[in-house]
């Protein structure tokens, strides 16, 4: 885990493209851990992991153990992710079936999963599954039981909505997924930490804390113990 | 005791308009397509289905979809990038739909199976799906009470079954096939292959054929045309 | 099963042997049951299945297609019944944990369920499992999973106690094991069926149905259409 | 990260008094006497144990009951033929007991490492056992609300581990030992031999590596006196 004690801010260069803050959550997942992916940019942290992590990956249809995007010779329909995408399966792989799949995610087996949202409050409340347009077709999958079940709830995100306005709210109006599940928000131009006692910069990329500050509806603190 | 089809009009005969159908799947991998469609040559209507996924282009689900037999979905993800049939129904007021979280729908199977009432879980407080539902703080934690979804038939592919009715999976196509095995009155399974019985290892049957209560060989199909 | 229409005294004769009623039960499971034998004398039962029969019997500690009584070699510490004897493996055999095998019960999955009893009520409630005696150490097993899981719940027992009191009652004074879940009652002297109407004497063994009637605290029908 | 011992009592380190401990094992099949013995040597006294049985002859759980440590039984099957252990200590007063019905000990286990809060049972309904507990009428079918068991510790048996940590069981030697792996902070397995990573099929592991801290490799301990 980063174990920083100062908010460090990477003022002399710009936000974080997609690749970069992909190794940047992976950088964060503890060796060993057991960790859930969510489908879209969530996925892309596997290509950042490091050989010899030993971080087991899980996927909510049925498998602990898999592997990275199956191509070519190697695709089998019957071996896919939760966005049912082709996956491969490394040795040491287990299958079981949904009740069992979900038993260990509720459970609070699963060390980390990692989320995209639409909002996060400052209570770390989650809204990742619907936008509440009356058109809408609701449809939420796995991520209500991911956001209540693992023990570390990691989400990504850009911080700032194509009109500009935050992600990171004082509460979410969209439909919640998870009530005061997220612990750790990862974005193009910060990341935060959430606990009991609010939102924590962490670290900023390409702006600094204060005018941070400046553009969020929310309070957050900033890390001044000298490492 | 199992009985064996080649024939899939044979394995889903007898399937009454009203039935709530559970089928197996997720997406494609482990959803029963052949069974669908002899359910759909078979005629049986106003049907609820509950299924992961509400279909996927136009084949297996979506074409019971597509055929106008279903009333009402209970899923957990009918929204996808090939859900074309069940947006279409559910955008002109054809189809109700009841979205559930993924592992509360596993769940609720497994209750109706292993003879649960209703259960505690922390899935979903606080969210809409947990609206007007009963609620209890247990140990400090919010949960909702669920009670189990029961089948009156269960539709599901699994890779292989022996003559007793024992069968096995192939990796992700697992997905919800042994939870619904157990959760309906009358469980039929497709199979790639029948084996002779004994031929499966005990310690890796994992639907036992207490569960199984027809099985249509596709390979027997295919050998008899 | 037994489809009596009259009930038939067998009369020329003396009450059933162990043997005899273990044979009895046998014969009234239908081909192609699911069953569990409960501990003691319902274990017997499995000697008297005719060959072909298609019954599968379960085993509480995680089994389905139990064989016989494992003798010498046959002998394996990890397969063993619910009464912890040795058994065998018969062909199309699975296992599996203690919760999916109780779900199975508990789920309604099993035909026939065969236990002993200490008393049965009039309304099919079940005592098996405690004598009430204020020194003995309570022990319940899996009897109230099996009374209130398996479809059918069949009772061996001697239609008397050795203090010549009937275990066929109006009220269970023993602690209950179940309410209401014995279909079937299978002693030395009578055969008796319980539903929702009462106590029907199906068959009996070297005494008439009249004089049972006497001896017994509660009302008992007979079955008196032609065949 | 599952970690994998030859030492069984770097096995059990750590194990604190009045600890809830989990043991495996329907009679002596699946009970991990190795585990035990290590226990009874490491100290940790005032334990609540969890076990189907309460011990048989003077070994495995009966010899951890002689020694006086166990404050607490939770099972539900303690007077056996060879129980004398058990037998004695309760008739003195020494050792609390609860009585649970099987399946509903299995199944509040299973609800611990489930994360259900809850759940309404059938079982019990009217007998001593459901006396005090909350009762609910369900579709027309009375139940008894039951809580989870949760495990400080759960000791089991298996039959083969990879280095990874997932477990195969043999036969009906299985039992209880997949559903308390579950339960408990601190799952600890003996196997009669470690294999290494990717030689167990994938299809048949019965414990996924996710829920085993502990192995102790009986193999490697013969191989090394």
């Amino acid at each position: 885990m980063n174990s920083a004690v100062k908010t460090v801010e990477h003022l002399g260069r710009g936000p974080l493209g997609r690749d970069e803050l992909a190794a940047l959550v992976a950088r964060d997942i503890p060796p060993g851990s057991f960790v859930n992916l969510g489908i879209g940019q969530p996925t892309t942290v596997a290509d950042h992991l490091p050989a010899g992590s030993g971080v087991v990956l899980h996927t909510e249809n049925g498998m602990l153990g898999m592997g990275p995007a199956a191509h070519g010779d190697e695709i089998d329909p019957d071996l896919t992710n939760a966005g049912k995408m082709p996956v491969t399966e490394l040795p040491g792989a287990s299958y079981f079936h949904h009740a069992d799949s979900f038993a260990m995610m509720r459970g609070g087996h699963l060390d980390v999963c990692v989320l995209g949202a639409f909002q996060v409050s400052g209570r770390g409340d989650l809204a990742n599954w619907h936008t509440g347009a009356p058109d809408a077709i609701p449809a939420v999958g796995g991520a209500m039981d991911l956001a209540t079940g693992a023990k570390q709830v990691f989400v990504m995100m850009t911080l700032f909505a194509k009109d500009g306005t935050p992600k990171l709210v004082p509460e979410c109006t969209y439909p919640l997924t998870g009530l005061a599940c997220v612990s750790r928000v990862y974005t193009d131009l910060a990341v935060f930490h959430i606990d009991r006692g609010g939102v924590t910069v962490v670290e900023t990329y390409g702006t600094s804390a204060a005018e941070l500050a400046s553009r969020l509806e929310i309070a957050v603190r900033t890390l001044d113990r000298e490492p | 005791m199992t009985a064996v089809f080649s024939d899939p009009g044979d394995a889903v005969a007898g399937i009454a308009d009203g039935s709530t159908v559970l089928i197996g799947g997720f997406g494609m991998a482990g959803m029963p397509v052949q069974l669908i469609d002899a359910l759909i040559r078979q005629g049986a209507t106003g049907l609820t289905v509950v299924s992961n996924n509400a279909g996927n282009g136009d084949t297996g689900l979506a074409a019971l979809l597509a055929a106008g037999r279903v009333r009402k979905m209970i899923c957990s993800f009918p929204r996808q990038s090939d859900s074309w049939v069940f947006d279409g129904l559910y955008r002109s007021g054809k189809i109700e739909l009841e979205v559930v979280p993924q592992g509360t729908l596993a769940e609720r199977m497994r209750a109706a199976g292993a003879g649960i009432g209703a259960f505690y879980c922390p899935t979903g407080v606080g969210t809409p799906l947990a609206e007007g539902k009963e609620t209890r703080t247990i140990d400090g934690r919010d949960h909702v009470l669920e009670y189990p979804i029961k089948g009156d038939v269960v539709l599901i592919a699994a890779h292989a079954g022996d003559r007793m009715g024992n069968l096995v999976y192939r990796k992700t196509a697992r997905n919800f096939g042994p939870v619904m095995a157990t959760a309906a009155a009358l469980t039929i399974a497709q199979v790639h292959h029948v084996v002779e019985t004994g031929e499966l290892d005990p310690e890796a049957v994992v639907t036992p054929c207490i569960y199984v209560d027809r099985i249509l060989d596709l390979n027997a199909k295919e050998a008899t045309p």
